[in-house]
């Protein structure tokens, strides 16, 4: 994009004046109804133009990687699933399944299948609730409280497996938890039902919708040649061309034995990345259907490990990744040989979108298109500053 | 509401903005409203218990589970429960969980900037006594050091459903006229205010945030 | 963008003809799920406080607490788990481990209050709405954090077993004591039950973590004799382990003998304190079994100097001598009394007192004595026709075995009575092959031996009959014929246990060559001089002690089976060390009066 | 994956460990580190910077960063591994490689107070406001010490260990080791 209006950046730090009396600054957030989450946005205007942006986060820091190291290798797995609220799954699969690999535990085929089930569902449901928040950013509440609610039924689903509407707690290193209950199928079934119809509602009132249309096509677009200094990932990377999906890229679970093609756009824009956003939604559905229709039914699901209360893990480390909606999540485990995590990292995709690129892509774009934008980056704070 | 004796009331001092800007800012303390006639007091209850406005402000995991209630599944409003953009429109602020030191920061400004009548429902096991975050350097353990609450949830989260209870319980306080956090705030303004200075190293804004 | 975008946004009206989303009264109608994860439950009677549930807690919510109305007994610590809500993340961690699951969590969920002081309650004791309901949260089937099997000790059973005196049990390799230890939640509910109150999780820890020599010295510091304990013990730990709820209580017993295996006599005393301060007071202890052995190791170590006079050829008693060797092998024994000698207690062996010392001299030249004699005397079978010479006592024969002497007992052997010793006669008249059947009044739970032994016996061929009563003995051309008669269990009322009856007329008869009783044994009190007798009470048949041991005459001291009705090695153990400790303030005592 | 690690031990002094098919490990040093990403990026097409971490390696008075790199395909992961002083703790910025390497470089100067200079804005506040001690993921920092000393837990809990309520069985249990002075 052409910098060349706005004011001149030093050492990373645009040198506008105040005093000019040309620019405004405003913080939107972090008690900001524009804003995903609990973060800031410090703001610089000329107009209706944004010329600066300055991402702020750690409101949600609660020092998990810190925590972890002080808490067993078990007592962990209620912790990770705080990291990202809205789709908690990923982070319980990946933190059991580097645990998992440093410890050299075998997991039932059985739990892999269940694994990748809640997987699937929890990206259904982040998918419907980001859904709600682009529309709703856009002024067009209707589709968030559509959104809300129909995504409410497939936490109703959650609870149902898991016991936990929010946090499920259900992927264990070893296994899972349980298994679906009685009865299970049929209430699925009727959910994605409920979930096609709202999809095919929104497909029409906000998909071919002139505003919705207006305001998002054209809006933040990444260009390919920014995908990889930026280090974007997941929808925004495809809706940019990318073919990168790290359930096709380096299959975990038992994504190989799952049929799909990865959601790949072409225009970058805003509109761009809902659409492939609303056909991964779709993508979902199907691949719940499949799981649940080669599923096997029978046999166990969870590999005990030894005693949790005195497990220790040989030392080593790894680094293991899985496809959440925003991206590729990753975990960084290292063990030193004791009961305790030695380091866990944990990368969420939001940290760079969130910072790096948004902060980048704002510049320019119109004021009030800036939560709409933001929003179409689909970041979620919790995992930026964990 | 209750009524308090008169104290003297010493300026603030605003140690912590510039002094040059000091002039800009209220140097008074918050002031306790005593409780006026009995059958006055208790309309106004009935008033202030019928129209709670939230402040839309998700401070922690808690928000999560606020937008299946502020939305059509569990529809607030059907108790008389509206969000609001601003703190100047609210009179619930709703804490959800864990409280890092950066957000309490806000969070005390955003409480301060808050009308009378107002109210604090504390979210989770967090506010209570730390919750899952109890040895975490950044969250604090206990809610009701630095603000007064009239309503914790137990939960972790809360349901839509608890949380609503919270509110049901909340609307009953304050028709007891037993919801008495805003005055209790300014009566122990500078107990509160020693404690969440004691924490946020970086005070660089007015005592009172009016 | 056409007409059709600025048309299709109104399409969101039809919505108004359709079921709304909104709950009408989701305070009511909403329970949580059956699965759901809300407030917990605690059967409190199921409960026995181990404290698993503390452990794993990764956010500290959980406390043990005393709780009005549970009492604290040998299988249950009293305390309660006490859950702060203000802590608690409903992971249900506490649920997955609890060992008895009796925790639970409840479908409940809604908790409101205005003052946070609240939110700590005792599941199951406090009053609460989700006390009783059935749905929430429970341990799936197939889901455990803890092992409920235990490792698998490798046996010589069945027809291998019985060619040879050879040590049945072979003891666990490193490896299956390292993932046997695992399998202990360090609780510590075992710890008050053992009667010489052994630091077993400590032990167990130290396995897991391969400081074995940690391990001994736990080991010697609350028991002199492991290696006996580690094959023999009748592991009362072991019942009330709070893994044996829902599953095998960990294998104390052969992890304690893990230990010690690896320590052979030299390597164990190369570990071990030796040297104590010498107090010049003199302590005499008479009977060199557990009990006497025990008070022998305490009391050096306390600075006494102690001889220990036995009237058989080597020291250990009713281990040494009523144990067979394919149970505690001989060389086991010789280095357990090696480590104990080599503490500083004089051994003298093959005296007797009463015949070749007196008991007055005893008297005379220490300042305490210890009388540690156990039970050696065969009960009788009080029946016609017991005094037939091929009719045997079960004791008498392990003793001849274990001294050497041949015994023959011929091919068929009938054993009556169901405890240890009944076995052991049994399985070693297996061994000189003979086919054996135990005769037993009652029914096999109610056997007083150890389930082991019923079971190891099971598997050599020893056949049993219970709920049968001997009650003639005839003598058929030099073999005995025994007629015994089938009975049948009577309820005595609550708290009593039941009584066995005679069935008139079910009465039956087996020829065979050699009968071994073994209902019993009692003391022989002979040893000490009428001059004494008077000065030392009895109870019964044991004699009547303090606490700690000390008898109406303040000098002499008594422990071990003549006192405890246990019978057990480790009650005989712990004894001695209680009667070393009586010893000790009694003569401290003393020497403040001079 | 082998022939890159071949290649590469061709260029440059590094270590290599590798954890399964698609994920490896290697030790380089501090010095060689930027040119060793650069052609990491520029000539084997491991063009994504997935994160940038440290370890706290406490024990050897160390810090290990480890630079995680995924290659085009997104198949393979590269992480490289660095080990710097504690003391003073000092790294080169590869902000210019990558933009969000900023954010990370950011990080690590707040949360193990490593410092990368030149990296624009490594000074400012990134998740911590006021924080006035050690840095926090720093191993000798004890987050719950520091909890307990500043955030008050609610007082009035306590708890009881099982074999310590289980004295109340026998009134001799054991007071050990029964033994009195020691000679050596």
């Amino acid at each position: 994009m052409d910098r060349s209006k706005f004011p001149e950046i030093v050492d990373g730090k645009s040198q506008y004046d105040l005093d000019s009396g040309r620019f405004v600054k405003i913080w939107n957030g972090p008690q900001h109804p524009g804003v995903t989450g609990n973060m800031a946005l410090e703001v610089v205007i000329s107009g209706d133009e944004v010329v600066d942006l300055k991402t702020h986060v750690g409101y949600l820091h609660r020092g998990f990687e810190k925590l972890m190291e002080q808490r067993l290798y078990i007592q962990n797995f209620p912790l990770v699933c705080r990291i990202c609220v809205p789709e908690p799954d990923t982070n319980e699969y990946l933190y059991a399944a580097a645990v998992e690999e440093l410890s050299g535990l075998e997991v039932p085929e059985r739990a892999q299948w269940l694994r990748t089930l809640t997987l699937e569902m929890s990206r259904l449901a982040s998918f419907i609730m980001w859904l709600g928040g682009q529309a709703g950013s856009f002024g067009m509440g209707t589709v968030g409280q559509w959104a809300v609610a129909v995504r409410d039924y497939v936490l109703d689903l959650f609870e149902a497996i898991t016991g936990g509407r929010i946090y499920h707690m259900y992927i264990t290193p070893g296994g899972v938890r349980d298994i679906l209950p009685e009865g299970f199928d049929a209430d699925l079934e009727d959910v994605l039902k409920k979930v096609e119809k709202f999809m095919h509602d929104a497909e029409i009132v906000l998909f071919h919708n002139a505003v919705f249309k207006k305001r998002t096509k054209g809006l933040g677009i990444i260009t390919p040649d920014m995908i990889d200094p930026y280090g974007i990932l997941g929808p925004n990377a495809r809706a940019a061309g990318s073919t990168r999906d790290v359930r096709k890229d380096s299959p975990y679970a038992v994504y190989d034995k799952l049929e799909f093609n990865v959601i790949v756009g072409s225009d970058s824009d805003a509109y761009d990345r809902a659409r492939c956003r609303f056909q991964e939604m779709q993508q979902s559905i199907e691949l719940i259907r499949q799981i649940m229709e080669i599923m096997p039914r029978k046999g166990s699901f969870y590999n005990r490990p030894p005693n949790v209360l005195h497990w220790q893990i040989p030392p080593g480390e790894t680094y293991v990744k899985a496809e959440s909606t925003r991206g590729e999540y990753g975990y960084y485990v290292v063990s030193d040989g004791s009961n305790k995590p030695r380091r866990v990292y944990v990368k969420g995709p939001s940290y760079t979108h969130a910072v790096a690129l948004f902060e980048q892509m704002a510049v320019g774009t119109n004021y009030a298109d800036l939560p709409g934008l933001m929003v179409s980056l689909h970041t979620y704070p919790p995992e930026i500053e964990r | 509401m209750k009524s308090t004796e008169n104290k003297i009331i010493h300026p603030l001092e605003n140690a912590g903005v510039p002094e040059d800007q000091r002039h800009l800012y209220c140097d008074a303390s918050p002031r306790p409203y005593p409780a006026l006639n009995k059958y006055v007091e208790r309309f106004l209850n009935w008033a202030r218990a019928n129209s709670l406005w939230i402040l839309g402000y998700g401070t922690g995991c808690g928000a999560i589970e606020l937008r299946p209630l502020l939305t059509s599944r569990f529809d607030i409003s059907q108790y008389g429960m509206n969000p609001r953009p601003t703190p100047r429109q609210s009179s619930v602020f709703i804490i959800g969980g864990y409280l890092s030191v950066k957000t309490l920061k806000r969070v005390i400004r955003s409480y301060e900037q808050m009308q009378n009548p107002k109210f604090v429902v504390g979210l989770g096991s967090c506010t209570v006594n730390g919750g899952m975050y109890w040895d975490s350097y950044n969250t604090v353990n206990r809610l009701d050091y630095y603000l007064p609450v009239d309503v914790y949830v137990a939960g972790c989260m809360p349901r839509p459903e608890a949380i609503i209870a919270g509110f049901e319980k909340l609307k009953s306080t304050i028709m007891a006229g037993q919801a008495e956090g805003a005055n209790e705030y300014a009566e122990r303004f500078d107990w509160y205010k020693s404690n969440q200075k004691k924490i946020i190293k970086d005070w660089d804004m007015p005592d009172y945030n009016w | 963008m056409g007409l059709k975008d600025i048309i299709s946004p109104f399409y969101v009206w039809k919505r108004a003809l359709e079921k709304p989303f909104t709950h009408p009264s989701p305070l009511t109608t909403r329970p949580g799920s059956d699965r759901y994860r809300g407030f917990h439950q605690n059967d409190m009677h199921k409960c026995i406080g181990c404290g698993s549930c503390e452990t794993i807690c990764q956010n500290a919510a959980i406390d043990l607490v005393h709780v009005d109305g549970i009492e604290t007994t040998e299988a249950d610590s009293g305390l309660r788990p006490k859950i702060d809500y203000g802590r608690c993340c409903w992971c249900g961690l506490c649920v997955d481990i609890c060992t008895t699951a009796s925790l639970t969590m409840s479908n409940e969920y809604t908790w409101v209050d205005a003052d946070p002081e609240v939110y700590r309650f005792i599941p199951g004791a406090d009053e609460k709405s989700w006390n009783d309901t059935d749905k929430g949260y429970r341990r799936a089937e197939g889901y455990n954090l803890l092992e409920t099997e235990r490792v698998d000790m490798d046996m010589t059973l069945g027809d291998d077993g019985i060619k040879s005196f050879m040590e049945v049990i072979h003891g666990y390799t490193k490896e299956q004591a390292m993932a046997e230890a695992m399998r202990c939640v360090e609780c510590g509910v075992c710890v008050a039950t053992c009667p010489a109150h052994m630091d077993i999780p400590d032990y167990i820890k130290a396995i897991r973590e391969d400081r074995l020599e940690d391990a001994l010295e736990l080991l010697y510091r609350t028991n002199p004799m492991p290696a006996t304990c580690g094959r023999i013990c009748t592991h009362r730990c072991e019942t009330v382990c709070a893994l044996g709820h829902q599953g095998d209580p960990v294998a104390i017993r052969w992890l304690k003998r893990y230990i010690i295996d690896q320590f052979p006599a030299e390597k164990a005393i190369a570990q071990l304190e030796q040297e104590f301060e010498d107090n010049g007071l003199k302590v005499a202890i008479i009977g060199a079994g557990p009990a006497g052995l025990s008070a022998a190791y305490y009391l050096v170590r306390l600075g006494y100097n102690v001889t220990v006079y036995e009237s058989q050829n080597k020291a250990g008693g009713m281990i040494r001598y009523g144990v067979p060797y394919y149970r505690m092998p001989e060389d086991i024994m010789d280095d357990e009394v090696t480590v104990i000698e080599k503490m500083g207690v004089i051994l003298k062996t093959g005296i007797k007192i009463g015949r070749d010392l007196l008991f007055e001299k005893l008297m005379h030249d220490n300042n305490a004595v210890l009388m540690a004699t156990g039970f050696e005397s065969p009960y009788e079978l009080s029946i016609p026709g017991e005094h037939h010479s091929r009719v045997i006592s079960g004791i008498d024969m392990l003793d001849d075995i274990a001294n050497g002497k041949s015994v023959e007992v011929g091919n068929v052997v009938a054993v009556i009575g169901g405890g240890n010793v009944a076995f052991d006669a049994a399985r070693t008249a297996r061994r000189l092959g003979a086919d054996v059947c135990i005769y037993y009044r009652r029914r096999i739970e109610d056997m007083p031996a150890d389930s082991e032994e019923i079971h190891e016996a099971q598997a050599e061929g020893v056949k049993i009959i219970v709920q049968s009563i001997p009650v003639h003995i005839e003598d058929n051309n030099g073999s005995p014929r025994m007629i015994w008669n089938r009975a049948e269990m009577v309820d005595q009322g609550p708290g009593k246990r039941p009584k066995p009856v005679l069935i008139q007329g079910a009465s039956e008869t087996a020829d065979v060559d050699t009968i071994i009783t073994a209902i019993g044994q009692a003391s022989d009190y002979d040893y000490i001089p009428e001059s004494m007798s008077g000065r030392i009470h009895f109870n019964k048949t044991r004699v009547a002690t303090e606490r700690l041991g000390q008898t109406a005459e303040t000098k002499v001291f008594a422990a071990g089976d003549i006192v405890n009705s246990r019978g057990d090695a480790i009650s005989a153990i712990a004894d001695g060390y209680r009667a070393a400790k009586g010893i000790d303030a009694y003569l401290t005592t003393k020497k403040g009066e001079k | 994956m082998n022939s890159l690690i071949k290649r590469l031990k061709m260029q440059f002094d590094v270590e290599e460990q590798t954890q399964r098919s698609n994920l490896s490990f290697i030790n380089a040093t501090a010095l060689q580190l930027p040119a060793l990403l650069t052609h990491l990026r520029d000539y084997e097409k491991y063009t994504q910077l997935i994160f940038l971490t440290a370890v706290d390696r406490i024990e050897d008075n160390q810090f290990q960063l480890t630079y995680m790199l995924a290659d085009e395909s997104s198949q393979n992961n590269i992480g490289v591994r660095v080990r710097i002083d504690r003391e003073n703790a000092v790294m080169t910025s590869i902000a210019h490689l990558w933009h969000h390497a900023r954010t990370y470089q950011q990080e690590l100067r707040e949360m193990f107070g490593i410092d990368f200079p030149g990296s624009p804005g490594v000074n400012d506040n990134f998740i911590l406001e006021g924080w006035e001690e050690i840095p926090p993921m720093r191993r000798d920092f004890d987050t719950r010490e520091y909890s307990e000393k500043t955030y008050f837990p609610r007082p009035g809990r306590s708890t009881t260990h099982p074999r310590t309520a289980m004295k109340a069985v026998d009134p001799d249990y054991p007071e050990l080791p029964l033994m009195k002075g020691r000679v050596k």
